[in-house]
């Protein structure tokens, strides 16, 4: 009898621990034929500049290289320590801070074209990765700042370096982060 | 960054302080009453060890001194745990109170173990405490004290309804053997319905809460059914010290984000 | 103490009777208004002196509103002048001197309101200046389509702030405008379900506005001064909750109402607002304030006590404190609080959550307020997104009740504020995405194209020379085949050649160093062509300039002159080291054939050379643009 | 038996669990990890009482050593089992051999006291066990992200104020077990 009851509460133990094991969430590697929908899924969390310092052409591609297991999570400077972080919470894998080879993450910038110094080469054009220059041959070029990603791929192809970064022409403002003076900690303020 | 806020908005921590101690105040006075000098000194010892352990963890800290010790919560613990451990010896009532109030220092300020709760613990782990005699009229004062820091908004009722609930709940279980039923728990039952219900060491919703009390009160009886000579007092604030670890617990399962129209929206898309 | 909790919301105590003792004063014209441009083109110059009520720039979009003078003066310029918003940004403002005479043409009403369309009211309003919360006073993509379904519009007299009373006073003094602002829209949507809602707690605006009431199609509603539940989007939802949820529901401010009025039926355009004057000050009271008009002009009109230390814009919960007090008035400037440390005390130490739960029980949009404010703390947007940041209305209750002085309200801001950032990020990253593809395929699109005519044409010469004289063609099947293979050893030799052209480097001793030297003359070549025609475009560009300056600046023609002169010396030696630098490449160049590392040298120095002279090039354009100036 | 001694010594085994585990597993996810070695620990209990029953009762009234290899054959079955079927699983929660070993080692110290006890209390006496140590170590998951939200003092961020309250845990359970043997 004792014995009966025993083993039905040893059933029973197992039957939750298997249940349990089976509710939790598997390894993303473990799920391999939907890399496809998890490439899309990170594609949607990368900033979409396009700039290739991850070593890829593109965003997509590095969506696809982190999808399939083939890069590390820290080579996008532009979608920050931030992206970083979302992207260890979809691949459940751990936080890493950037590679050291990695550029240093920068403020977002739009290009701005020098149009006293454009010589019209259209170099600039054929590198825009979101053809957000506007211009033909020999005619003045201009950057769509609303378009433009701040990828600086046209800074190094323009000849005559008329191409440079400038923070925004609307910076989004933001209320500033509540700052606690220091002061009121201290007991002869706080008297 | 936005004003401050206008004075009449900000009932601040001095004032929460305020209406505890008001609410303390009878239970007090009955006690100084019955007991006459004996009670005063317990008292001032306790104050005083408390004080400077308040002192000694402020220090430590490194932080200001005299807004938190205007604002009394050293006092307070010393004077709730005096409440609870007035007949024991008053060497083992300076020991709790200085080391409750320095863990709750170190566990930065505002812990989920509520330093009466730990004193008392302590005292009981250290040796055996007399058992607490019958009085009706200190269990009336504090049920008055509790009452009125629930109209002020301060202490919510979820947690004592859902302790009396637990305790009637688990009567039948335990054989109606009416541990705590008598006058000789019942301001003890009282005061760890107060301990449950300030924000600091209960759950943050009211689900949770009532949850808590439901769940202290049917264990402490079931407790004291299973063990033959457990005590109401040392099982009550070991099963609080245990229950105020699982608060953060009870917080992960039973809060739910709002969710409001925008939120929603945001999710449906 | 009060007793502060109710289900949601807080019932306040109101600080109004102090500024609605006295009628809505005037305040003496200050000497400069500031209005915003706002991306607006002007109508009228600097200099130029204009009349109150004149249109001094046209709406330029959907949101945007007509400017008018709202007194008469001089155009004084344009500048950036800080605005009463928190950002405490200066924008761009068009400063009008007034001249002290309000001098004002007579106005007509116009005569036709009762046959208006509600596009017609509403872009008529827009061009009257009459604001509403965005933008005009009646959306134009709500009046366009305002027929198709039942509506419910809500004139919002309600305001729970404590200090703010502009509202109150509005209905007590002009109740009269009000209904005459109503009934016009009313007229013009006959169909429309029309509420007033009012305050229970100011029995005197009540009154005024039932006195004006009697025998009218809309209703008359009191709510209870539950805090933010005066926001319009709150009183939506009430309204919704409680009548037909088909409706559709606009909500309007009172002001607007009584703009609406007196430019329907007077012609005035909306000049001017009410604001609350409140706080320390010797006479607290309500102003009829003009926009554009600097704070601190406001303050000194209502006198500030000495104990006066700080100026806060909008009310006591959701308000902001002015950095710089010359801000100026704006469409929705309700109150300026002058504060004290008596009335606003300031933040004690810090303390730690005590857990008290308070937050989450007077907050409107019942949020777990402790777990939203610990991730926005952590600036964690997407953990806070989950916990309800979308749905907070950033009403202040928090702050207001937290006995620990949390900072709530402004971590909610930040938090919020980074939160919408993020959103327009993923909008402009999901727009670059697009573009991006777009690229790739039209690239792909390109080369496909390319290959078909090169293919089309290709067959087309195998044709030819199937056609051609040699029509005994003893190889008529293999030439497009040996074309085609031509073309790709051809691809190939160029695919070389750019590789080769692009890593010059050491580890590949295969290309010869000829080549290496060849292809430095020749980008050194380059690179001297691009510069002379830099140096020529930047000197004709001066050029230009100090022409303008000399037609701009008669009484100094001779010195800018003379800056021509300069200029043109300064073009020459340009044209002349660039020339200098093109023989040094071509010298670099025909040595080069000996040895390559003394050819690539020279075209190094060439390069460099050519930088300096860029580099001399803008810096002569620049003075000469300085002097012009 | 000492309760006064068994509940505390859960305790300690609750946190090392909950360090070992968070040394191990990849997710930040701490409360199914925990559950996960909770129910395991039910299983170890379990079966111990199975196998422990299935022995002769030994001659000498030695029962420490069977038990012993009781739970420790049932945390090794257990391993084999879970590494035939859910290995990727298993190894994700931090499950390995030690630990399951170590938290075998409750059934070890209870089961020689049950020996005599009275039926009912043979029964339940694991599973309400197997309950408290669920509750510690959910508690243990949950309580870092409380204590980050604390303004600790230096000395005690991190580790130390875990100790702490895992302290104060253990002397609750002390003081409760001292009553109940």
């Amino acid at each position: 009898m004792m014995l009966t009851l025993r083993i039905l509460l040893l059933l029973l133990a197992l039957a939750l621990l298997a249940k349990l094991l089976r509710k939790l969430p598997t390894p993303v590697k473990a799920q391999a034929e939907e890399a496809d929908a998890l490439a899309r899924r990170i594609d949607a969390i990368l900033p979409q500049t396009q700039c290739g310092q991850c070593g890829h052409p593109g965003c997509q591609p590095y969506a696809e290289a982190l999808a399939s297991g083939q890069d590390s999570i820290n080579r996008c400077p532009p979608g920050g320590e931030e992206g970083i972080h979302k992207l260890a919470a979809l691949l459940h894998v751990d936080y890493q801070p950037f590679a050291p080879d990695t550029p240093p993450h920068k403020a977002k910038a739009v290009a701005i074209i020098d149009e006293r110094t454009c010589i019209g080469c259209t170099l600039c054009i054929q590198a825009c990765p979101v053809d957000a220059i506007l211009g033909s041959a020999k005619q003045m070029h201009t950057v769509l700042a609303d378009e433009c990603t701040g990828c600086e791929l046209c800074l190094s192809p323009c000849p005559v370096d008329c191409i440079s970064m400038r923070p925004p022409e609307q910076a989004d403002w933001r209320w500033g982060y509540p700052v606690i003076a220091i002061k009121a900690v201290k007991p002869e303020s706080a008297a | 960054m936005t004003p401050s806020l206008p004075q009449i908005l900000r009932p601040g921590m001095a004032w929460r302080r305020q209406q505890q101690w008001l609410a303390l105040l009878p239970a007090l006075l009955i006690l100084l009453l019955q007991h006459g000098m004996d009670m005063v000194l317990t008292l001032s010892l306790a104050c005083c060890t408390a004080l400077a352990s308040e002192v000694l963890g402020l220090k430590l800290r490194r932080q200001a001194l005299a807004p938190m010790l205007r604002q009394g919560d050293a006092l307070l613990f010393a004077t709730q745990i005096s409440l609870l451990l007035w007949q024991g010896n008053p060497l083992l009532l300076c020991g709790g109170c200085a080391i409750a109030i320095l863990l709750r220092h170190a566990l930065g300020g505002s812990s989920l173990f509520h330093p009466a709760a730990i004193a008392l613990v302590l005292a009981s782990a250290w040796q055996d405490l007399p058992a607490p005699t019958s009085n009706p009229s200190l269990a009336i004062a504090l049920l008055s004290g509790i009452l009125w820091l629930g109209w002020r908004g301060i202490l919510r009722p979820q947690a004592m309804a859902g302790l009396l609930a637990g305790w009637l709940l688990s009567l039948p279980l335990s054989g109606l053997s009416a541990q705590g039923l008598s006058w000789q728990s019942g301001s003890l039952w009282l005061l760890a319905g107060w301990v449950m219900s300030e924000g600091a060491s209960s759950p943050a919703t009211a689900s949770g809460r009532l949850l808590f009390g439901l769940l202290a009160g049917m264990l402490c009886n079931l407790f004291c059914s299973l063990a033959p000579h457990a005590r109401p007092d040392t099982t009550l604030a070991g099963i609080l010290l245990l229950l105020a670890a699982s608060v953060p617990l009870l917080d992960r399962a039973l809060m739910r984000p709002s969710s409001g129209r925008e939120t929603r929206k945001a999710a449906g898309e | 103490m009060i007793r502060l909790f109710s289900r949601s919301g807080l019932r306040l105590p109101a600080q109004r009777e102090a500024t609605t003792r006295q009628a809505i004063a005037t305040p003496p014209l200050p000497a400069r208004l500031a209005l915003p441009l706002q991306g607006r083109q002007l109508l009228c110059e600097i200099g130029q002196p204009v009349h109150k009520g004149q249109c001094l720039a046209p709406a330029n979009g959907e949101f945007s509103l007509a400017l008018h003078a709202p007194t008469s003066g001089r155009i004084g310029g344009l500048s950036r002048w800080p605005l009463a918003l928190p950002q405490d940004a200066e924008q761009d403002c068009l400063l009008l001197d007034c001249d002290g005479e309000d001098h004002q043409p007579a106005q007509a009403a116009i005569g036709h309101w009762q046959s208006m369309t509600p596009l017609q009211l509403a872009s008529f309003l827009q061009e009257m200046g009459v604001g509403g919360e965005h933008g005009p006073l009646l959306p134009l993509a709500w009046a366009a389509d305002c027929r198709s379904a039942a509506q419910r519009i809500i004139i919002n007299g309600a305001q729970t702030e404590p200090h703010i009373s502009c509202d109150d006073m509005l209905m007590r003094e002009r109740a009269a405008d009000i209904a005459a602002g109503i009934g016009i829209l009313a007229h013009c949507l006959p169909e429309a379900e029309i509420t007033l809602v009012l305050n229970d707690d100011s029995p005197q605006a009540l009154a005024a506005m039932r006195a004006v009431h009697a025998g009218q199609e809309w209703k008359i509603q009191t709510i209870p001064a539950i805090y933010p539940d005066s926001d319009s989007q709150r009183l939506q939802r009430r309204f919704d909750r409680a009548g037909r949820s088909a409706m559709q529901t606009l909500c309007l401010p009172v002001a607007g109402l009584h703009a609406l009025a007196r430019a329907v039926l007077h012609g005035e355009p909306c000049l001017s607002r009410i604001v609350t004057l409140a706080g320390a000050l010797a006479r607290p009271c309500n102003v009829d304030a003009l926009l554009g008009t600097p704070a601190s002009h406001l303050l000194d009109f209502a006198t500030a006590l000495p104990e006066c230390n700080g100026l806060i814009h909008g009310g006591s919960l959701r308000g902001f404190a002015l950095q710089d007090w010359q801000a100026a008035i704006h469409q929705h400037s309700d109150c300026l609080i002058a504060s004290s440390a008596t009335l606003f005390p300031p933040r004690t130490a810090r303390q730690d959550c005590i857990r008290c739960g308070d937050c989450s029980r007077v907050c409107p949009d019942k949020l777990q307020v402790p777990e939203l404010y610990w991730h926005s703390s952590q600036q964690q947007t997407d953990q806070a997104s989950l916990w309800g940041l979308a749905d907070c209305s950033l009403c202040g209750l928090c702050s207001a009740v937290c006995p620990s002085q949390l900072p709530l309200l402004d971590t909610l801001r930040h938090s919020k504020q980074s939160m919408l950032g993020e959103l327009s990020q993923q909008q402009s990253a999901g727009i670059a995405r697009d573009r991006h593809r777009f690229r790739l395929f039209r690239l792909q699109r390109d080369k496909q194209e390319k290959a078909q005519r090169l293919a089309e044409r290709a067959a087309q010469q195998a044709e030819k020379r199937n056609t051609a004289p040699a029509e005994s063609g003893s190889v008529p099947h293999t030439t497009p085949v040996a074309s085609s293979e031509d073309k790709q050893a051809a691809i190939a030799a160029a695919m070389a050649r750019a590789a080769a052209r692009q890593m010059p480097a050491p580890d590949q001793p295969a290309s010869s160093p000829q080549d290496q030297a060849r292809e430095a003359a020749i980008a050194a070549q380059r690179q001297a062509a691009i510069d002379a025609a830099m140096a020529r475009a930047a000197a004709r560009k001066a050029n230009q300039e100090a022409a303008k300056a000399n037609r701009q600046d008669s009484p100094a023609t001779a010195e800018a002159s003379h800056d021509g002169e300069e200029d043109k010396r300064a073009r020459q030696q340009a044209l002349i080291q660039a020339a200098m630098q093109r023989a040094a490449s071509q010298k670099a160049d025909s040595p080069t054939d000996s040895g390559a590392s003394p050819g690539l040298d020279a075209a190094k120095k060439a390069l460099i050379e050519a930088a300096m002279a860029r580099a001399a090039a803008r810096k002569t354009e620049q003075d000469s643009r300085k002097k012009s100036e | 038996m000492n309760f006064g001694l068994y509940l505390p010594l859960l305790v300690a085994l609750a946190l090392f669990s909950h360090n070992d585990q968070q040394r191990r597993i990849q997710t930040r996810a701490a409360l199914p990890a925990a559950l996960t070695l909770a129910a395991c620990s039910t299983v170890i209990q379990c079966g111990s009482a199975v196998l422990f029953s299935l022995l002769p009762p030994p001659r000498d009234g030695q029962l420490m050593l069977p038990a012993l290899a009781c739970s420790s054959a049932c945390a090794l079955l257990l391993q084999l089992a879970l590494r035939l079927d859910l290995r990727r699983t298993a190894v994700t929660q931090g499950l390995s051999l030690p630990l399951l070993w170590l938290n075998s080692l409750p059934a070890a110290l209870l089961l020689p006291a049950l020996q005599y006890a009275a039926p009912l209390w043979q029964l339940l006496a694991p599973l309400l066990l197997s309950a408290l140590y669920a509750l510690l170590l959910a508690q243990f998951a949950t309580l870092p992200d409380y204590l980050q939200r604390l303004s600790l003092p230096s000395a005690c961020r991190g580790k130390p104020a875990l100790m702490l309250a895992a302290a104060m845990m253990a002397l609750a359970l002390h003081g409760l077990g001292d009553q109940l043997s």
